[in-house]
């Protein structure tokens, strides 16, 4: 394998150093190291149970990790240690969006008023603290509009432009996976952070969301951490995949390395060794032919 | 017999089995009312507890209710449910945006009325008999809309439970009559004070407890409440204890007039009218719906800032906030401080109205009833607040017109005692009835190309 | 194998569940025959827990019916369909944390008379030695697997006639796997014991299954022996779509 | 000193009291997470039971037995307290359940107000005092400043009543089919379900063990103080709902346990600091304790879910 120096060894957007999380006796993460590289699009990935939705508690700062450092480094060149920071100031300050396992939309509120909501902050300044937007002066309707023009064009994006005023709640599962990204991205992210998105979507939505991540990386330059089961998703448009195992990490590399580790196999599809190679083959048939080895 | 109440089973009536609920019902409410009602404990002359046999009458009460159920049973039940098979689905847009135009004509028409009322009071009752009109309905009842909606934008949009917002109400009261009394200020630079004595008290109370969720805040809020309830009574150097604050100067018509009997420029002398405090109690109402219209106008306007969103974004969910960088902590205390603001708005009216506070008046029943108003009327829908702030308010006063009863009942009936009765067992019914309230569907704060009414079962209600 | 075995033992028809106003079953069909091993496999969200929980009446099917033994279950509330001996290890595991081993298995039991207790907790301890090692041990501080083995345990307590496990091999090492589909061959084959086993990880599970279900987004789109589906290419596909877990 | 052990009896004493509501409380909010407002006035209800059955007993069939008595009249007020708040459950939480969260504890404090205004109007709005059960006290020790500690009669009825009730109570909870599906319906009501247990049943089945727990804390109340009026429920409500949260709700030990420490604190605070502000002092332990530590004494630490 090559060992030339690689993106996210040069160019971390977010380094996770060390970081250990303990729920009372059990061990949730344990010394786990890795970068996400500037502009990559990243996988965690890993059994159920292996720690992952927890990392990203951490790095969000939903959880407060026992141990590890994070340090998050936004396009402006700035440093946040992400473990000092209360959750809401890493999404506002370090440029960390994220979503959420089990989808959680302002589901009574509009698709709009959701996108609106998400960008909070640059709209409360604009109105003055409240007081002079209560007042009606200043220049909030100003802001307002071009909130509303930002809303239009990532709701144009996912394809839902036409459901702009309905409530979120009544959208289809799938629609709402993408709205969630979509509100996460008005938040106006350096780095984006998916639970699971292709969870619950049929073959052709998993295509759109690849299309969708990869216009997201391309057009916006944000970089994505993404925590998946749906192996399509990770080999097709993952640079950099890490493997957690009962919190500790068993594999780091491209796609392509990850697939062929054989602990990958054997830890990840949870079968015993005789089966592995059966498993390997089986892999080859879908993904191995279409990429050759790096 | 028995076939037919077995054909009977598909259309819905099955009047076996509703009579079988009837008689047993009935036997458990002879059971408890028996002894609550039928055997009443009475003094006799030499101050020992005697028991007044009434089982009569807990009987006749028992077979009533048994009949009740038995028609609930019959008729009710059978209708409700096929009602619910009929449409489970939720009401379609087109309903919804039927509802929303009716609304939206009724809060029109309401406006008008309310503006005229007094007048409308005085044509018909003249101006003496106006007063009870316009002071126990019309200002009584838009004292609770304007608590109701100072409230609303705590539980109703916030989507956090307060139990003990009647202490802001006290806070409110007291700051205006103790610097009125001490300070001799006028009520129009007293009410702001008011206002943001009590946002400040909000934001004190509210820092330490906004980390709380649930019911736990719920709790912690009532016990505030009482914490200043009891404080009123036990500092009686500061407060005058449970004896209260008496002589509380009233509102003037901004310095111009006064409605003091003595005063030189009292309103009626100086337009020559025949004295009467009526005139005091229109100007009353006119500030109190002044007040409460205020209230409205500000939080409609807050709804569609950046904060008014966060709060309602709060309600239906505080994670995805936090994920999006808004502060929770500071959305929740402005929505406490200034909820507790129109709270405290309200309060020093109340004392100018009432010219006497104690701590009497800000019970937590006071509160109870408050919040029975916001979520009867359906979270965050201010028509809705109002209308329930009318019903239950106005309804209990009717109770107390019901005296023409001592005419049935004989003199010892006391129509009055029942009317906190009645207000609880409305609570109830209406709850059952009702538990999203009377409007629970959301109107957009923004829209795209078109304002479509959000159905209230996909509305959230908030986690305190 | 008499005839009275080949009849099913479950009946699905049509069956359509929502949360709220989301559709997660679009009309289902299946059937469980008695004493055989049945499988569902698919995708993460595609609906395999609702169909068992709606099976087990939480959520109500809105259409469509469910037969159990001859008799309709659909409208019946759900602590009743458990005492007709519907045992389920649903999603999730669902030990209760704050009970112990034994007081989790108890529960499991407590629908039947307990006769059968000392019996049947003995058999769950030759079945599962890891069990009675932490007997007096509250169920929250149980590992996954044991808390699997548990959540198993507890459902075959009730004697089951119809045992439904909603991924039993979910975060458990390879080893305990194999333990655990021996388990289910073993009591299949031993006492005729009927399963209906949801896996998301369909290679353990069509290996074990006579006949298989495949279900894509609340929809059965395949059905067949477990060794048909095993062998066919869109199963193979579908199977790494969503199989691995 | 003597003054000190002296308030500390009658603290436990009082605690005692306060513990037997707090069950209620702490098992209602377990099973289904509700507040329920009105069990303070179902333990005023229930000290009403207690006093127009005592009087019947007395001035009716002229029972002079007062041990037989209050036996009688505890059973009674537990059997008909239970079948009231079986009734209220039924009507007023049942329907509600799953539905809109606020609803129940809106319902709930509707029928605190009922209960209490129904019971001014059924029996009047003025105390109800009865006659000493037992006027007997015994001194323990006479101090050397001539001050004695006493215990009467009716604070050992109360302690050994108590206990055994609880030790009675906390077998059922502990060992019995009854007291596993009530407590496996408060870990996962779901899961109970699918086990074979008739959830509604074993939910209103709480409701009424607490309710008959309160009634035993009602009649012993009515004894203790020999007094008793329609607006005595609040207080002891509120003050027994801070017990339950101090010792961790959903906590039965925690419920006895910070009912003691209420008691205890309530007393001593009336007896060193100021008797005017001693439901003050109440109310600040809540406020104090949900702040700082939510969980409670003996309760479980929460973790937020993500």
């Amino acid at each position: 394998m090559t060992t030339s120096l690689r993106n996210w060894d040069s160019d971390p957007v977010l380094a996770v150093e060390h970081l250990t999380m303990r729920f009372g006796g059990l061990v949730a993460v344990n010394d786990l190291s890795f970068s996400v590289g500037r502009g990559d699009i990243t996988a965690l990935i890993g059994p159920n149970g292996a720690g992952k939705t927890t990392v990203f508690n951490c790095i969000t700062g939903f959880y407060k990790p026992t141990t590890g450092m994070m340090s998050m480094r936004p396009r402006d060149g700035s440093l946040h240690l992400l473990e000092r920071m209360p959750d809401f100031v890493v999404a506002r300050k370090a440029k960390v969006a994220r979503t959420f396992q089990n989808i959680r939309l302002f589901s009574g509120m509009t698709l709009l008023e959701n996108l609106l909501v998400a960008q909070h902050n640059p709209l409360m300044i604009a109105s003055g603290m409240t007081f002079l937007g209560v007042l009606g002066i200043g220049g909030y309707k100003t802001k307002e509009r071009e909130a509303i023009e930002r809303a239009r064009y990532w709701l144009d994006k996912i394809g839902l432009i036409g459901r702009a005023d309905d409530p979120a709640g009544d959208l289809p599962y799938g629609a709402q996976r993408r709205l969630e990204i979509a509100r996460a991205m008005c938040t106006g992210p350096d780095l984006l952070c998916l639970d699971e998105p292709a969870a619950g979507l049929n073959p052709r939505e998993s295509a759109e969301l690849n299309a969708l991540l990869l216009s997201i990386r391309k057009d916006d330059g944000t970089s994505i951490l993404l925590i998946e089961h749906d192996m399509s998703v990770v080999m097709g448009i993952s640079d950099h995949v890490v493997v957690l195992e009962y919190g500790t990490k068993i594999a780091d590399g491209t796609p392509t390395e990850t697939r062929n580790d054989p602990r990958v196999i054997a830890a990840y599809l949870g079968v015993d060794d005789e089966e592995v190679e059966e498993i390997e083959q089986e892999l080859d048939v879908v993904t191995g032919s279409e990429e050759g080895r790096a | 017999m028995n076939s037919a109440v077995k054909t009977n089973e598909r259309a819905g009536i099955d009047f076996g089995r509703a009579l079988k609920d009837g008689v047993i019902v009935g036997i458990i409410a002879f059971a408890l009312l028996g002894p609550l009602v039928g055997l009443k404990t009475e003094q006799n002359m030499s101050n020992e507890l005697i028991v007044q046999n009434r089982l009569g009458l807990a009987a006749i009460l028992s077979v009533i209710v048994g009949v009740g159920r038995f028609l609930l049973s019959a008729f009710i039940y059978p209708r409700i449910a096929a009602r619910g098979n009929r449409s489970k689905a939720a009401a379609t847009l087109a309903e919804l945006e039927a509802r929303a135009k009716l609304t939206q004509g009724l809060s029109i028409v309401g406006l008008i009325f309310l503006f005229v009322y007094p007048l409308l009071i005085i044509s018909l009752f003249g101006v003496q008999g106006s007063i009870k009109w316009v002071d126990n309905y019309g200002v009584q009842i838009l004292i609770y809309v304007m608590l109701g909606w100072g409230l609303n934008i705590v539980i109703g949009l916030a989507g956090l439970l307060d139990l003990g917002y009647v202490a802001f109400y006290a806070v409110g009261a007291y700051s205006y009559s103790l610097l009125a009394i001490n300070f001799h200020l006028s009520f129009w630079v007293l009410l702001p004070i008011a206002g943001m004595l009590a946002a400040f008290w909000g934001i004190i109370l509210g820092f330490p407890v906004l980390r709380l969720r649930g019911d736990y805040l719920a709790i912690v809020t009532l016990a505030f409440g009482e914490i200043i309830r009891l404080v009123l009574i036990n500092w009686k150097a500061f407060s005058g204890g449970s004896a209260g604050i008496s002589s509380i100067p009233k509102v003037t018509m901004f310095g111009i007039y006064s409605f003091d009997v003595s005063a030189p420029n009292n309103f009626a002398k100086a337009f020559h009218l025949a004295a009467s405090s009526a005139y005091y109690k229109v100007f009353l109402y006119y500030i109190i719906l002044m007040l409460a219209l205020l209230t409205a106008f500000i939080t409609l306007r807050l709804r569609r800032l950046p904060i008014g969103r966060a709060w309602e974004a709060l309600r239906e969910d505080e994670v995805a906030c936090r994920s999006l960088g808004i502060n929770t902590t500071n959305t929740k205390l402005t929505a406490f401080a200034i909820g507790a603001m129109f709270g405290g708005f309200a309060g020093s009216f109340f004392a100018a109205r009432q010219g006497f506070v104690s701590p009497e008046s800000f019970v937590f029943m006071e509160s109870a009833v408050i919040v029975a108003i916001v979520v009867l009327g359906g979270m965050g829908s201010m028509i809705g607040v109002a209308l329930a702030a009318v019903a239950m308010i106005g309804g209990t006063e009717l109770l107390r017109e019901l005296d023409f009863l001592k005419a049935v009942f004989g003199n010892d009936f006391n129509p009055d005692q029942y009317r906190m009765l009645i207000f609880g067992l409305a609570m109830v019914g209406i709850m059952v009835w009702k538990p999203r309230g009377f409007v629970s569907a959301r109107q957009p704060t923004a829209f795209l190309f078109k304002r479509k009414t959000v159905s209230g079962d996909l509305v959230k209600e908030g986690h305190g | 194998m008499s005839a009275e075995d080949n009849k099913p033992l479950l009946t699905v028809r049509g069956a359509k569940t929502y949360y709220g106003n989301i559709i997660a079953l679009k009309g289902v069909d299946i059937d469980v025959n008695r004493g055989e091993i049945v499988t569902l496999i698919g995708a993460n969200g595609a609906g395999k827990s609702t169909l068992m929980m709606t099976i087990c009446g939480n959520p109500r099917a809105r259409e469509g019916s469910i037969v159990y033994d001859g008799q309709d279950i659909t409208r019946l509330p759900t602590h009743e369909i458990a005492r007709l001996r519907i045992a389920q290890s649903p999603e999730g595991r669902r030990i209760f944390p704050r009970m112990t081993v034994l007081e989790n298995l108890q529960m499991g039991a407590s629908i039947d008379n307990m006769e059968f207790f000392d019996t049947d907790i003995q058999y769950m301890f030759d079945l599962f030695p890891r069990l009675k090692e932490r007997i007096n041990q509250r169920g929250g501080t149980l590992s996954g697997g044991e808390q699997q083995m548990l959540a198993i345990a507890r459902a075959l307590m009730a004697r089951p006639k119809l045992l439904m496990l909603d991924e039993p091999s979910l975060g458990l090492a390879p080893l305990i796997v194999k333990q655990i589909f021996d388990a289910i061959r073993e009591l299949n084959r031993k006492d005729g014991l009927t399963v209906f086993l949801v896996e998301q990880n369909a290679f353990h599970a069509l290996k074990l299954a006579h006949r298989g279900y495949v279900m894509v987004n609340g929809v059965i789109t395949m059905s067949g022996s477990g060794r048909e589906l095993l062998e066919n290419p869109e199963v193979r596909a579908a199977y790494l779509e969503g199989g691995a877990h | 000193m003597e003054v000190f052990v002296q308030q500390v009896i009658n603290g436990i004493t009082i605690g005692s009291l306060y513990g037997l509501i707090a069950i209620g409380y702490t098992m209602v909010f377990g099973i289904i997470g509700m507040v329920n407002f009105a069990h303070g006035d179902v333990f005023m209800v229930s000290a009403f039971f207690a006093l127009i059955f005592l009087l019947v007993l007395t001035s009716w069939f002229g029972i002079a037995s007062m041990t037989l008595a209050l036996i009688l009249v505890m059973v009674v007020s537990m059997v008909l307290t239970g079948l009231l708040v079986w009734a209220i459950e039924r009507v007023a939480y049942a329907p509600l359940r799953g539905s809109f969260r606020l609803a129940p504890l809106i319902s709930a404090i509707g029928m605190s107000i009922v209960l209490s205004n129904f019971i001014q109007v059924a029996q009047g709005p003025r105390n109800k005092p009865i006659p000493p059960v037992t006027r007997d006290v015994y001194t323990l020790w006479q101090g050397s400043n001539g001050y004695p500690v006493n215990i009467s009669l009716k604070q050992i009825i109360i302690w050994v009543v108590t206990a055994l009730l609880l030790a009675a109570f906390w077998y059922v909870v502990q060992k019995t089919a009854l007291g596993r599906a009530q407590r496996a319906c408060e870990q996962d009501r779901k899961m109970a379900s699918l086990l074979g247990v008739n959830v509604d049943r074993t939910i209103s089945l709480t409701f009424v063990i607490g309710a008959a727990l309160a009634a035993v804390a009602g009649t012993l109340y009515l004894m203790y103080y020999g007094v008793v009026v329609f607006s005595d429920g609040f207080t002891p409500g509120v003050k027994a709902f801070t017990a339950a949260v101090l010792g961790g709700i959903g906590s039965l030990p925690g419920a006895v346990l910070g009912g003691l420490l209420i008691g205890l604190i309530e007393t001593l605070w009336g007896q060193y600091v100021s008797a005017d502000y001693q439901n003050v002092a109440a109310f600040s332990i809540l406020v104090i304790v949900l702040i700082f530590m939510p969980q409670g004494l003996l309760g479980r630490p929460e973790v937020e879910k993500v």
